[in-house]
């Protein structure tokens, strides 16, 4: 679906974000305890082509939802750059005719609508703040228009959204971030808290707008199976790095990364009816006391004394880029 | 016979604006050793089922009608102490949040061997010899060194263990599991599925596993009931009802389903969603959504039938439906 | 309009017998206070109608009393119902600006803390701790001793009414600001704020337009408790003989000054005052449990 | 254990800074202390000598590191009303204040926390319902009038109690003591149940309040579902989950019961700190109320200090490094 030689969307150049998680100075100071730096993003790199969906999956505290806040300007990044359209973010994010073109949508259709608003308001708030109209009457019509365009009718402009259902609110937000005319996307894990029936509708009418708009979507996931549905090209991330990027069919066909597989053997599967799967042992290791080497020895079941103590660093094999030691010396 | 019957249950709410029914006539049994699995949309009801079988709807919450049966004997009218001694002794129940569900300040040993001292005729010292083979069982490593730790010092996964080994330590028939692993990261919920598995397999304990997550389900339960707005509205083999559904509504749930293997261009999904307890629809509550509605889903209410593999509350398998 | 009697919450006023019996009583204490030179039956602070052979009398019914002054008069021949209609007007309106003020310093700051976070955050919460390890009646007694010794006694006096506002007001900011700043840290990470910032929008307009509505419920339940507080530190100001001028006597003041005859036998000087007070408080009080069980989801 | 005491101790440092800043700031800024003290007929030669014994003329942090290392040795000059040294006249007033605010501390802890428990439990037993509206009226009731009605009911009418002073106190070096003489313990009681009684209807609301929230918490609903006996869910796994917020809280009002003792002192004619304070209100006498300030600020850092510790003993999540884990 890409569309070759189209300049990326968005770059992201070895972004790291860190937060301070020490305890206050004077108990750090009386403990002889050292400051505490929680790694959510540790440094990395992709980009967005236009037009494409890029999915980042990993399991909770991966970094994956920090990396959404990152690229909308949510927060700024402790190293590295983003560009948006080739500019850099914080200078696009200052512009408000540049920051029209992203938008953001949530994970939690409960939390994301102000509960004391109107919905033509939520929806008409964007059309607002960037003053792309003035008059009360075109307004109104335009977040018709919107909320006609994701399955709701004009008339539920005057309700609350305390009177919709998880999935209509879902579509709320997404008329919400429509309204700006974005090319860019956004999307936090918006399917995890509906129910699978609603999820499958969500997910429709997202690719259906892709097609329609021609947008751009950043689409941040722990399902892999929702993943695969929408995705051109899929990251894996692993405690704050991505740990394989690879186009969405390579990845599924051709799971390179050990962390990758035990992800996808640990999701159960319809079709597995009764049989018995050997999951991947140990647990999700702390953020702020990673382990050294590659983060994901202790769980690995090919890791070497390599492994143990030197960083892998995403090198390409054939269309993937892969970090990991194991992969690269042909030991998989 | 079956170890749980659960006859005509009907659990209401008296509210303000009238009295809601979040459950109407739900039947079914659990045999000995048996899992049961019990899907479903958020509010459908399934918890709600658990939390009436376990003796504990939270007020005004009630059960109006029906009964329940734990091998033949009544357990739904017992009083609060004779429910008491069943619960955790005969019924075990594992809730979903392994964070909130252990009292933070007392240590994971001290709750056990009270569990394990309230229900069983031992002593604190082989109580607690007890609780270190519970966790032994369930996968904590080196058990009888963290015993006497504090449920803050252990991760999610670890607690959702303890949490079973606690639901399991006086030894009962039947557990309830209340999306048992909805709270925990996919790695850890295979874990956890498959060490819960293997355990009532071992102990033959039966079990009653509720989760919104089809995939969970078709690894772990012989059997499912399929719940919508607080009915049955299909149950069966487990095979048969996720390669053959009957019931429109189980169909729609099993095609929008994202899969793994493949990449479709259009999930399959189910307008609309499913009604408020205060708005459910005469007839078939399934049926503004259903694409093969007729006149009679409009009127009537439909019970289980047999529907071939399984057995479904759909008109189409009655006699006479259109073809 | 008709949104609101169909409302969840006039339903559980309604059903609240307790609930609507006090707010039928602190509606007649407040029509009786704001209109009291209109309604009361003697003007007690007109100089000229006073006389010192009325005083003394005790309530109408008892063998001595005169009909004309229903609950007797003082030391000075007032009239006791009038006095307590003009007391409580004092008492409610100090009870009312103080809160109104500690509720617009609280808001603010806790507003700007809890958005704002980090440094700003530490400083104003360290500050509103440090007060709170206070009680508020130590602040108030503080605030209007110092402001006593630094201003002349004729300046006092003149000011003396916004002195009691303005000690009473500060010594309850903190409870306000730490509610607000707790509300405001949840509905800070709340997914509709994000929305707003990634759109640009400034703090204040976030602040104002989305945090703002979103923390108030909880802020109108302190304020209805705090009203209840705010009028018995008042009131026990100037019991103590600190608070509202004596020129403007409140219901506090006229029970300092029933005290002094409580053994002399002429009991109700104090205790007419004392019922108004506790009558007020009582149905403020019984109106903030109520709002406060009304407006919580958790419950019920 | 030791780092977090010490950095509990460091933590109250700023506010004890602080306040004696205020003091200060009273001290030295507020009135003329210089024209209070000479009164009205002074020569230009006395005010400058008495502005240099004084130290006024120095500069201000010279000035405030001597006001405190003067209060550090409890010295905080004389009082403009009475002319004694202040920290003779407070040590003076305290037992008596101390004894009554340990009276009326008992008093709400020892019967609010039962009550407390007994209506969280019982919600719907008609002497919960007693209680609470009970409680209503409690916290309705100003502390002074709970005073007068009282003394009205017990001195003036029925003529039992004293309505005013100490009665006879034993002198146990400078402790001046209520408690050993039968005069003295009759005049204890209608105070201390004056200054308890707001603070027991206090506390008992707020552990009512926290007893309904941890039995809606998830892991009562547990412990219920693993069959546990009620008197274990109750009194063993709920009420030690409500002693966290409780023990934070009732030292607060403990604390408070200290202050709120101006008003029972007042009313009673009790010759403790809080009528000496009043008393210097009215008088605007700068150095008592400074020193007093000071004084209840020590009073509350170390209860809360105490509070911390008891909260440590309690909850072990507090007690970090300890075992394995986050």
């Amino acid at each position: 679906m890409s569309v070759a030689g189209s300049a990326p969307m968005l770059e992201v150049q070895n972004v790291a974000r860190h937060f301070d998680v020490s305890k206050p100075i004077l108990q750090r100071l009386i403990a002889r305890e050292r400051r505490r730096t929680l790694r959510a993003v540790d440094g990395i790199s992709f980009d967005i082509p236009t037009g494409t969906t890029l999915s980042l999956v990993g399991e909770s505290g991966c970094g994956k939802s920090t990396v959404a806040r990152l690229v909308v300007g949510l927060y700024r990044p402790s190293f590295g750059r983003v560009l948006f359209d080739g500019q850099d973010l914080a200078e696009a994010r200052a512009d408000s005719a540049q920051r029209s073109r992203m938008q953001m949508i949530f994970q939690d259709p409960y939390a994301s609508l102000n509960p004391r608003w109107r919905v033509v308001d939520i929806v008409a708030e964007p059309i607002r703040a960037f003053k792309l109209l003035k008059d009360k009457k075109a307004i109104l019509a335009r977040v018709g228009e919107l909320l006609t365009q994701v399955g709701l009718s004009p008339l539920d402009g005057q309700k609350y959204p305390h009177e919709f259902s998880g999935g209509q609110r879902q579509r709320i937000s997404i008329a919400r971030a429509l309204s700006s005319n974005p090319e860019f996307l956004v999307c936090d894990e918006p399917t995890s808290a509906l129910d699978v029936s609603v999820q499958a509708q969500i997910l429709n009418l997202m690719k259906e707008l892709q097609t329609r708009l021609g947008l751009t979507y950043l689409f941040i996931s722990h399902n892999l199976a929702v993943v695969r549905q929408v995705s051109d090209r899929i990251g894996v991330m692993y405690l704050g790095k991505l740990v394989e990027l690879s186009p969405a069919e390579s990845l599924f066909e051709r799971p390179r990364h050990p962390y990758t597989r035990a992800l996808m053997e640990a999701i159960p599967d319809l079709e597995m009816t009764g049989r018995q799967r050997i999951p991947v042992g140990g647990e999700v290791p702390s953020p702020i006391t990673p382990p050294p080497g590659c983060t994901f020895h202790p769980r690995c079941p090919l890791a070497n004394e390599r492994c143990r103590v030197e960083v892998p660093v995403m090198k390409p094999a054939n269309d993937a880029m892969v970090a990991c030691h194991a992969v690269e010396e042909g030991r998989d | 016979m079956s170890l749980l019957q659960v006859k005509n249950l009907r659990v209401e709410f008296p509210t303000r604006r009238g009295t809601l029914v979040a459950l109407d006539d739900v039947s079914f049994d659990i045999a000995p050793g048996e899992v049961l699995g019990v899907v479903g949309e958020s509010g459908a009801g399934k918890s709600m089922t658990g939390a009436a079988i376990i003796g504990l709807l939270e007020p005004p919450g009630r059960i109006a009608s029906g009964q329940i049966l734990l091998e033949g004997q009544r357990i739904d009218n017992l009083p609060y102490e004779k429910m008491r001694r069943i619960r955790g002794r005969q019924i075990g129940a594992i809730f979903q949040d392994p964070l909130t569900t252990l009292n933070p300040l007392y240590t994971i040993g001290r709750q056990l061997v009270e569990t394990i001292t309230t229900h069983l005729p031992v002593g604190p010292g082989e109580a607690r010899e007890k609780a270190i083979g519970w966790l032994e069982l369930v996968g904590i490593p080196a058990a009888r060194e963290r015993i006497d730790s504090y449920p803050h010092e252990f991760s999610g996964g670890m607690r959702q263990r303890v949490v079973i080994a606690l639901a399991l330590c006086a030894e009962p028939k039947l557990i309830v599991a209340d999306e048992p692993t909805t709270a925990l990261d996919v790695s850890i919920q295979a874990q956890v599925i498959a060490m819960l598995k293997t355990l009532a397999r071992e102990k033959g304990t039966a079990m009653m596993l509720v989760t919104h997550d089809m995939g969970v389900i078709a690894e772990t339960a012989d059997r499912v009931a399929v719940m919508y707005a607080g009915r049955i509205s299909e149950i069966g083999p487990v095979r048969q009802l996720v390669r053959h559904a009957r019931h429109p509504y189980s169909q729609g749930l099993m095609g929008s389903i994202p899969p793994l293997d493949r990449r479709v261009e259009r999930l399959a999904q189910i307008d609309g969603a499913m009604p408020r307890l205060s708005a459910i629809p005469r007839g078939c509550a399934f049926n503004p959504r259903c694409p093969k509605v007729f006149d009679r889903c409009l009127v009537d209410r439909p019970e289980l039938m047999d529907a071939g593999t399984t057995r479904a509350a759909c008109w189409l398998y009655a006699e006479g439906a259109p073809a | 309009m008709k949104a609101f009697f169909d409302s969840d919450i006039w339903w559980s006023f309604r059903r609240s017998p307790v609930t609507v019996v006090s707010a039928i009583m602190a509606f007649i204490c407040v029509v009786g206070a704001a209109f009291a030179s209109f309604i009361a039956p003697h003007n007690p602070f007109d100089l000229a109608s006073l006389q010192l052979m009325d005083a003394f009398k005790p309530p109408s019914w008892e063998a001595e009393g005169d009909p004309v002054y229903f609950l007797g008069t003082d030391d000075q021949g007032r009239d006791m119902l009038s006095a307590i209609m003009y007391g409580a007007r004092v008492s409610l309106m100090v009870g009312f600006c103080a809160v109104i003020f500690s509720t617009l310093v609280g808001v603010t700051v806790g507003l700007v803390a809890g958005y704002m976070g980090g440094k700003i955050d530490s400083l104003l919460m360290r500050i509103a701790d440090i007060q709170l390890t206070f009680p508020s009646i130590l602040v108030a007694l503080l605030v209007d001793g110092v402001v006593r010794a630094a201003v002349p006694r004729e300046v006092h006096d003149q000011i003396a009414l916004f002195v009691v506002i303005f000690a009473i007001g500060i010594s309850n900011w903190p409870q306000f600001a730490r509610t607000v700043r707790g509300s405001t840290l949840v509905e800070r990470n709340k997914e509709y704020v994000q929305a707003a910032r990634v759109i640009g929008l400034s703090p204040l307009r976030i602040m104002r337009s989305h945090v703002l509505p979103n923390v108030m419920s909880p802020v109108l339940v302190i304020a209805t408790l705090n009203l209840s507080f705010a009028i018995l530190s008042e009131a026990t100001l100037s019991f103590l003989g600190v608070g509202v001028p004596p020129t403007q006597p409140s219901l506090g003041t006229l029970i300092r000054i029933g005290n002094d005859f409580l053994f002399s036998g002429e009991w109700w000087i104090a205790i007419f005052p004392g019922i108004a007070l506790i009558v007020m408080v009582l149905s403020v009080n019984l109106l903030g449990d109520w709002l406060r069980d009304a407006l919580n989801p958790k419950l019920r | 254990m030791f780092s977090f005491i010490v950095s509990r101790i460091l933590q109250a440092l700023p506010v004890m800074f602080v306040v004696s800043l205020i003091s200060f700031a009273m001290f030295a800024y507020v009135g003329d202390p210089v024209s209070i003290m000479l009164g009205q007929d002074f020569t230009e030669a006395q005010r400058i000598a008495l502005v240099h014994d004084l130290g006024l003329d120095e500069p201000f942090f010279v000035q405030f590191a001597k006001f405190i290392g003067n209060a550090l040795q409890g010295e905080f000059g004389l009082s403009y009303r009475l002319s004694r040294p202040v920290a003779e006249l407070i040590a003076e007033r305290a037992p008596a204040t101390l004894e009554l605010a340990i009276c009326a501390a008992m008093i709400s802890l020892c019967v609010g926390v039962p009550m407390g428990i007994y209506t969280g439990l019982f919600r719907h037993s008609w002497l919960s319902r007693f209680l609470l509206t009970f409680s209503l009226i409690g916290v309705s009731l100003p502390t002074f009038l709970i005073g007068i009605l009282l003394i009205l009911v017990f001195s003036v009418w029925l003529g039992w109690l004293p309505s005013f002073g100490r009665g006879d106190v034993v002198q146990i070096g400078w402790w001046s003591s209520g408690f050993l003489t039968l005069s003295g313990l009759k005049a204890m009681i209608l105070p201390a149940i004056t200054l308890g009684l707001l603070q027991l209807t206090l506390i008992m609301r707020l552990v009512r309040s926290e007893m309904m929230e941890v039995l809606r918490t998830d892991y009562i609903k547990f412990a219920r579902a693993r069959g546990l006996p009620n008197r274990s869910i109750y009194f063993g796994h709920a009420l030690k989950n409500t002693l966290v917020p409780v023990i934070t809280i009732a030292g607060l009002q403990l604390g408070s019961i200290i202050a709120f003792a101006i008003v029972t002192e007042t009313v009673f004619q009790w010759p403790g700190m809080g009528l000496l304070f009043i008393q210097s209100v009215g008088a605007a006498d700068i150095p008592v109320m400074a020193a007093y300030l000071m004084l209840i600020a020590v009073v509350f850092v170390t209860i809360n200090l105490v509070v911390d510790l008891l909260y440590y003993a309690v909850d072990p999540r507090l007690r970090v490094g300890r075992g394995r884990g986050h």
